[in-house]
């Protein structure tokens, strides 16, 4: 089992050159399925996002979750990159790649990872206004928490 | 007992500092004793800590209930649910 | 509602590429989600995998399937691309893309079309073995019927 | 009644084309029908068709049943369960 890749970065990333990292040389990954989450404007008022995060906690909590991930289901490698700073409508936040013999095993993984990242990585988005007014904090929504129980 | 305390976010703010160290009283045993003692320390922590509820709490980057004891904590971060990804 | 990309072909395929082609401009997509496929090398014995498919039937099956998913899904975007012709282990072999407003819709949406690209698109595999010996076509999975049927 | 008949995989190879235009008798009315007539063509047909209810088949570039009339069917593809993806 090779140990998950967390990042915790301001810049942008590449999902193939990601990917390549994850893949190269191996032969028994049948399945790869990645998760990007984007910044996307609230009907044109959102002039950028704002992510604070917990240094250092972050990517623990984020190895905590990979660590879970992989070996819940049985995965064959993950990635899991969060962008902090300010983050324009239509760019990256979050990217998790998770790697298996066979489908669904993929697809759970990257699943699981998001739902819980989303609940317990220490990451805050704060939202500027278009108009160039003070931002508001992101609530945090009972979605979220509901998704994160059907992994129970 | 010192203890060093992080904000972020709106607890952050609210407080207007992001990090301090703070000696506790002995009575200071559980976090919710910790949330409560911090609301008594001025109207800018009162105001963070109005309801505290919501509040999350990290022990040494951990997450922890609010009955967790805090006795050998190094660092103690405190803030309100989390909204990545 | 952008209508689905679908390719199929024999060049390998970039993902942050295919992305982008999917997105750029957009800012209301808050999700992608991938997966790819790839040959999976079985226990050192496999040179390579042959891909046959029904040219013309191959592409109107993948937009069929895929015009399936959009509407099921409210997908904002949608690529599957699928190679033919012969592949190594650790090579690609198909990519499915799906965006949406949000994670669930477009995890849902690619999974969906894996399941029913795996059992409805016309492709057949070959397996062409390390030591020569004449390559046997792969029998189709009734995991693979049973993964569709998740979906009725 | 005349069509064009594709086949692909272990069927195109048994058979030992990719594809033949045929003369149908007007008995042959359904997939089922069509799937029996190319059977007694010969050795290979007969080991191609060895099996006929894991046959599947598509009329014009779409899915049918084997219960399906072919009649104003162009193109005719008969293959092996899929196993792409």
């Amino acid at each position: 089992m090779t140990a998950p890749t967390i990042r915790v970065q301001s810049e942008n990333f590449d999902l193939q050159v990601e990917i390549d990292a994850l893949t190269a040389g191996r032969k028994d990954i049948g399945a790869v399925v990645t998760f990007t989450g984007l910044c996307r404007d609230e009907q044109g008022q959102l002039f950028a996002l704002e992510l604070e995060h917990y240094p250092g906690m972050a990517e623990a909590e984020m190895r905590r979750i990979a660590d879970l991930a992989m070996t819940r289901f049985s995965l064959l490698g993950l990635t899991a990159i969060h962008r902090y700073g300010k983050i324009l409508p239509g760019e990256n936040i979050v990217l998790v790649i998770a790697a298996a013999p066979h489908r669904q095993a993929a697809f759970d993984g990257a699943n699981f990872v998001m739902d819980f990242l989303k609940t317990a990585a220490p990451f805050w988005k704060k939202e500027h206004a278009a108009d160039g007014t003070a931002g508001e904090w992101v609530p945090a929504k009972d979605a979220d928490d509901a998704a994160r129980e059907k992994w129970r | 007992m010192k203890v060093n305390l992080v904000y972020f976010a709106w607890v952050r703010e609210r407080i207007g500092k992001g990090e301090e160290e703070i000696d506790l009283p002995d009575s200071v045993v559980t976090v919710r004793d910790l949330l409560e003692h911090l609301k008594g320390l001025g109207e800018e922590y009162e105001n963070a800590f109005q309801y505290t509820n919501v509040i999350r709490v990290a022990i040494n980057q951990e997450h922890v209930e609010h009955d967790e004891p805090i006795a050998g904590a190094r660092e103690i971060g405190i803030f309100p649910p989390m909204t990545g990804g």
